[in-house]
């Protein structure tokens, strides 16, 4: 795993294309659980960790049965590859369901704020969107569990500068057209073109 | 063996172990919670307005659930929607009688003398310590629209430097009766037809000066029907305004014209005595 | 005296200060007037309650109200005359409040009533007789905020006191009354301070004066070789606003902070105003109960400005005229009692003068600041020049949309109210109403909170 | 008469002139400052665009009338967006507090001579209405408009911005070789990616050339010299603090020489980037835009390095040869995180327990 290898997983997830702001993935949770930093925070490092464990997961599964065809055993020549989203899914969803039990459990103030946004991260597209692309790229294990890490690490570091932003919107005096989600979706825009200064970063 | 059967297989065998596995999270680390409270929550206007006493609909509803608070304290809602949280805990909800809420003062800027130029917050509680932001009578309305900015429903509005309550959109939740600085604005019964838009205890030659649409204290009212009115210091108050009607007022013919029906309530559109000065003074207008 | 280590605090600014405007005119007393309108509540606290009725014949300085409390003050007539009855005045900050009326004889029968006859050996009179003296005649804090003095001079047993400090600064630009003060009667300010330690049991006494008051400074200097009984340091304070806040006078000189929402007796230092001083002395030496106090009457508008000895009661129609009234082409925009950085504004010539005002200041139109309150640009000088170092965009901007928790999260209650984030502001906001706001909404939510606790 | 007539002034005692008194009907009843120290807002933007002007004049000196009419285009568009806006939402117009009129300037600073007309006027309308006043006017933007403008027409119409013009000769000879339609760093980046030798943008000729300001580059980005003179004055005004011109110009001199000391030949010395480029308009009129900057004085070092260190990764390793407006909207919106760390302890503070109160909503204007 040489350096060339590594930078554009690591600097790429996180800075040139950040899930949220360059591929655009994952933008529900995003407008919707940005309005306290706290839960923002909250929400960064649950879907980091989900984003982590999922990558982790898919990607095993991947190469287990999804890449190519079936070599040995009653099952030869049989090729899956077509069932690789419905699996992901399916792998997700219940990573989330853990997560959301385990957070009720043990930290029960974060899981009052999240609320709503926890079970909607199964069908979160970003997570979904980490796993489809360790799979196509076709990276090794480690490599795609380092990016699902990473982009976890991109999407908490924009919900974040969100989430700061949008408390500090609390306090100025907006038009009562533009208020809620129209303000954010412009300042989420903006955000997205400032990130794009990033591009060609990494070769 | 087809290739469906073979991948039903396989994605059935991945659903199975992640079923078990949560089946065991559920098992260890379940934590019970009681789903009525959603329930009555949603039933609840949801204007946040803390009429109940409590910070909010949702915690109004738990109090509801977990200490059987009573449902009716709730002043914004409605009969047939109190009727239904009945349903849902299952015992009787006393209906409310309907409050509104009403400014005691016919003051604007028309009628009320300035005796200074203010120029700071345009806030009534903040205004009320620099001499109700200029006004001459320190019981009037200050007009700078706290209550307005503040009431959950829109129902108050200030025309002409004066608050005025809209009966029919006011539900009685009582958050600017506590926000007036002059205690100028209390809650009446929802029918009542008339009042007096006065709130001064001076007496009547002190308000002549300050005022030319306060109540000067003449009692001619309270001669006319002694059962209705009560005199205190230097203003009448009108005890049962539901009683009254458009014929008594004719009767009375109120000098001053501050015992006014509601409907009349809105303003007219001016005469000498106030200065016209806006109610900011000279400062720029913000 | 070994210069004492000077501590300086972050903060505050340096105002164009007017003083040459009424320093050189020497003090001048008012004569004497038909009526006085004496405001009962002079003092921080309960306001006294009113022993006289109406026509009881007083002489000059005979009690006419008891104190209601501990922390409370006795109130004396100014002239000997009748008493009147107990009428609405329109007071200093705003809100109209009682007053005893005093019709006065004439000028030859003018006497001092001799009740508190004069002590003069005071060094050996005990702590508690000299402390019954202080408060029988009515001595309050005169810089700004009216706290009885008596009170402030007994600290609980758990807050040993160990320093009395002379607040000579007078830091507010066009008041120059303590100036004066200071010049023409120092000695008689050292011995009212040496009393106050003496009933303190202090041995250590600073006195500090802004060094813009060179003159003042060296009367100071001289009169405190003269008292043996207290060790008294004289200090040079740099000049800059606020250096007269408590806060900030007992750090520049002790290096001490007063932590926020703390007492000064919490760090063991008493702050006395020189006035109180120089009350004292009179109270003890000469049995004179406060009934006169030394007022800048000054602003460009005003035919003579200067320093009056104007007798409480006098209003403010009356201290003008003494000063001659105001020029013909003058257009005058603003009458303030005390200075122009934490006074207030009057808006009419009835408000009679009390104990606590220094100054009478009238400002032209043009001079006068006006708040139009534009959008914050968060500059920041605000938060440079705020001498407590408080967050004050985020404040003036929370307090703006009423969001009063976000206020107490950053510290609103620590606020001076000095007023220098709204002279300084670009915008023109009013952020000292803004904070004097959320204070009062904190502490009625503090209130509603304790009935709710008591409700239940 | 009173016996000493200086001692004490009795009141009748000027009978002959009627003593004049203010009428207390016209007193103005306010809050306790009741006086003012300093500009106002509306002046501040003034005396940023006085400083300026030099910087204005030297564009016009080098790119004639071609950088008057872009100039022109951006501030009067600019002005009447804003205009505009103020008539549809029905408020008084602000254009008096000439915020318009310096993001009109700024932005016209920004962008080459050449920019055809319709690329001014669509960044103006972003600039003023999508960064400005949707957030509600002045002092509520978080993004630092002319920057946000900036951004939109580079990304939005690449092909007309990266067209330069070459400047009139005015104090050197035509440069020889200059490469026409690129900026020098657009040069330096082209050069260094073909590995040929950078000796030229190092040499003392070029370094002169670049100071006054005549090398290709946008209205604004040239004049090294202009630009230092009205920083400089207005660090003198007090319109602005040194601490973030100086932390930017500071972090991008370090990050660039130890860029040179490990990896010689990536990219010219210090002095090309520090004279080239947006780097001495940004650092000086627009990353100290009050509003968009943080309060304290410990914030304003912190955003400084940042954007030092992002103008010199996009510039190095970057695909963008200027990274100066991206890193100003980038550290923009860093600046509440850095207002909420960098805030200063209040003077005697102690930990103050902090309950929760129910905000109440509305606003007092």
């Amino acid at each position: 795993m040489t350096a060339a290898e590594l930078l554009p997983v690591t600097v790429g997830a996180v800075l040139v294309n950040n899930i949220v702001l360059s591929r655009i993935l994952g933008t529900c949770p995003f407008l919707g659980v940005s309005k306290k930093l706290k839960t923002a925070l909250g929400m960064g490092s649950a879907v980091t960790l989900v984003m982590a464990i999922s990558s982790f997961a898919t990607s095993v599964l991947f190469h287990l049965l999804l890449a190519h065809p079936f070599t040995a055993g009653p099952l030869k020549g049989l090729d899956l590859s077509f069932a690789k989203t419905l699996v992901f899914i399916v792998v997700i969803a219940s990573l989330v369901q853990i997560v959301e039990i385990l957070m009720q459990k043990f930290s029960k103030g974060l899981y009052q704020a999240l609320g709503i946004y926890l079970p909607l991260i199964t069908t979160n597209c970003a997570v979904l969107g980490a796993a489809e692309l360790n799979a196509s790229s076709g990276r090794s294990v480690l490599l795609s569990t380092i990016y699902g890490f990473c982009s976890g690490l991109g999407f908490a570091l924009a919900l974040l500068l969100f989430a700061s932003i949008r408390e500090k919107l609390e306090l100025s005096r907006i038009p009562r057209i533009f208020q809620g989600a129209s303000i954010a979706l412009i300042t989420a825009g903006i955000l997205a073109m400032a990130f794009m200064g990033f591009a060609g970063l990494v070769k | 063996m087809s290739m469906l059967l073979a991948a039903g297989l396989v994605v059935g065998a991945i659903g199975l172990v992640l079923g078990c596995a949560i089946g065991l999270a559920v098992l260890f680390f379940s934590v019970k919670s009681d789903d009525r409270i959603e329930k009555i929550a949603s039933l609840l206007p949801g204007a946040n307005c803390g009429g109940c006493g409590f910070a909010g609909c949702g915690d109004f509803a738990r109090a509801i659930v977990e200490e059987n608070a009573d449902p009716s304290k709730c002043v914004a809602c409605t009969a047939e929607s109190a009727a239904r949280i009945g349903e849902v805990l299952g015992r009787a909800v006393a209906a409310r009688e309907k409050m509104v809420a009403v400014v005691y003062c016919s003051g604007d800027q028309f009628h009320a003398v300035r005796c200074a130029e203010y120029n700071g917050l345009s806030d009534c509680r903040a205004a009320a310590s620099y001499a109700g932001g200029g006004k001459g009578c320190r019981y009037g309305c200050v007009g700078m629209g706290t209550c307005a900015r503040n009431c959950p429903f829109g129902a108050i509005e200030v025309r002409n430097g004066r608050a005025v309550v809209h009966p029919e959109l006011c539900t009685g939740c009582g958050k600017c009766v506590s926000l007036c600085p002059r205690k100028l604005i209390h809650l009446v019964p929802a029918d009542s037809k008339a009042h007096i838009y006065c709130n001064s205890l001076e007496k009547g030659a002190v308000k002549r000066k300050l005022c030319n649409a306060g109540c000067l204290g003449c009692k001619k009212c309270v001669r006319a029907f002694p059962d209705l009115f009560i005199a205190t210091g230097g203003l009448v108050r009108a005890v049962n305004p539901a009683a009254l009607d458009k014929t008594m007022l004719e009767k009375i013919s109120c000098p001053v014209h501050v015992l006014h029906l509601v409907e009349e309530d809105f303003p007219c559109t001016g005469c000498e005595k106030g200065s016209g000065e806006k109610a900011d003074g000279k400062g720029e207008e913000k | 005296m070994t210069a004492a280590k000077i501590f300086r605090f972050k903060g505050g600014f340096h105002p164009e200060d007017h003083k040459k405007l009424s320093s050189e005119h020497e003090v001048k007393t008012l004569g004497l007037l038909p009526r006085y309108t004496v405001l009962l509540r002079q003092n921080v606290g309960a306001p006294p309650e009113v022993c006289v009725t109406k026509g009881d014949h007083v002489k000059k300085g005979s009690c006419i109200a008891q104190p209601a409390s501990f922390v409370s003050v006795p109130l004396h007539s100014p002239v000997a005359g009748t008493v009147g009855d107990l009428l609405t005045v329109p007071g200093p900050n705003g809100s109209p409040v009682e007053a005893v009326e005093i019709l006065s004889d004439g000028e030859d029968m003018q006497e001092w009533d001799d009740r508190l006859e004069p002590i003069l050996d005071w060094r050996d009179t005990p702590a508690n007789v000299l402390k019954k003296r202080i408060l029988d005649a009515g001595i309050t804090g005169m810089g700004g905020a009216a706290f009885p003095t008596h009170v402030k001079l007994s600290p609980p047993p758990e807050k040993p006191v160990d320093t009395l400090i002379l607040n000579g600064a007078e830091c507010e630009p066009y008041l120059t009354s303590d100036d004066v003060l200071m010049r023409s009667h120092a000695r008689a300010i050292l011995t009212g301070a040496a009393i106050a330690a003496k009933v303190l049991g202090v041995t250590e006494i600073f006195v500090g004066i802004e060094d813009n008051k060179k003159e003042a400074f060296n009367a100071m200097e001289q009169a405190a070789w003269g008292i043996s009984s207290a060790a008294v340091t004289v200090v040079p304070l740099p000049v800059k606003y606020p250096q007269g806040g408590e806060k900030q006078l007992i750090y520049a000189l002790t290096g001490r902070k007063v932590i926020v929402g703390a007492l000064p007796m919490d760090v063991g230092c008493a702050v006395l105003n020189v006035g109180s001083c120089y009350a004292i002395w009179d109270a003890v030496l000469n049995g004179h109960p406060l009934v006169e106090r030394i007022t800048t009457v000054t602003g460009t508008p005003v035919v003579h400005p200067g320093n009056y000895r104007i007798l409480m009661g006098t209003p403010l129609s009356a201290a003008l005229e003494g000063a001659g009234g105001i020029r013909e082409n003058s257009d005058v925009g603003k009458i303030i009692f005390g200075g122009p950085m934490m006074g207030f504004a009057q808006y009419s010539l009835e408000v009679p003068v009390s104990k606590n005002t220094s100054g009478i200041l009238l400002l032209e139109r043009s001079e006068v600041a006006q708040f139009y309150g534009g959008p914050c640009l968060s500059c920041g000088r605000c938060v440079e020049h705020c001498p407590m170092q408080l967050p004050v965009s985020t404040l003036s901007k929370a307090c703006e949309s009423e969001r009063y928790d976000l206020a107490k999260e950053n510290h609103v209650l620590a606020c001076l109210e000095c007023g220098v984030c709204s002279s300084v502001c670009p915008a023109r906001r009013p952020n000292v109403q803004h904070f004097r706001k959320a204070k009062a909404e904190l502490k009625e939510l503090l209130q509603k909170e304790k009935n709710k606790k008591v409700g239940k | 008469m009173s016996d000493e007539p200086s001692k004490n002034v009795s009141a009748e005692e000027a009978p002959q002139k009627k003593v004049l008194l203010p009428d207390p009907r016209h007193l103005i009843l306010s809050p306790s400052p009741h006086i003012q120290v300093g500009p106002g807002s509306g002046k501040i933007m003034l005396l940023v665009i006085l400083c300026l002007v030099p910087a204005l004049i030297s564009s016009l000196l080098f790119f004639g009338l071609q950088a008057l009419r872009v100039l022109v285009i951006c501030t009067v568009s600019c002005a009447f967006f804003e205009f505009l806006w103020c008539v549809i939402a029905g408020r008084k117009s602000t254009l008096h507090d000439f915020s318009a009129v310096l993001t009109g300037i700024l932005l016209g600073m920004n962008v080459s001579s050449l920019t055809p007309a319709w690329v001014c006027i669509a960044g103006s309308f972003v600039a003023v209405i999508i960064a400005k006043q949707v957030y509600g006017g002045l002092g509520q933007n978080p993004f630092n408009p002319a920057a946000v403008g900036r951004i939109a027409m580079l990304i939005g119409a690449a092909g007309p911005m990266t067209k330069f013009a070459v400047p009139r000769a005015v104090f050197f000879s035509p440069a020889a070789d200059a490469l026409t339609g690129a900026t020098p760093l657009g040069a330096a980046g082209i050069t260094a990616g073909m590995g040929k030798t950078l000796e030229y943008f190092n040499s003392s000729d070029f370094l002169w050339r670049a100071f006054v300001g005549e090398i290709g580059g946008s209205l604004g980005e040239t004049s090294a010299l202009a630009l230092l003179i009205g920083g400089i004055a207005l660090i003198a005004l007090k319109v602005i603090r040194w601490h973030i011109p100086v932390a930017i110009l500071g972090t991008v001199a370090i990050f660039v020489s130890l860029v040179n000391y490990f990896s010689p030949g990536t990219t010219p010395g210090v002095l090309f980037h520090l004279l080239t480029g947006g780097l001495m308009l940004g650092s000086f009129f627009m990353a100290t835009d009050m509003v968009t900057s943080p309060v304290t004085v410990k914030g304003g070092i912190v955003y400084g390095i940042g954007i030092g260190i992002l103008v010199c990764v996009i510039r190095i390793y970057g695909s963008y040869p200027e990274g100066m407006s991206f890193s100003i909207v980038l550290m923009n919106a860093l600046v509440p995180l850095i207002d909420r760390f960098c805030y200063i302890r209040p003077f005697g503070y102690q930990n103050i327990k902090v309950n929760k109160i129910e905000p109440r909503r509305g606003e007092i204007k």
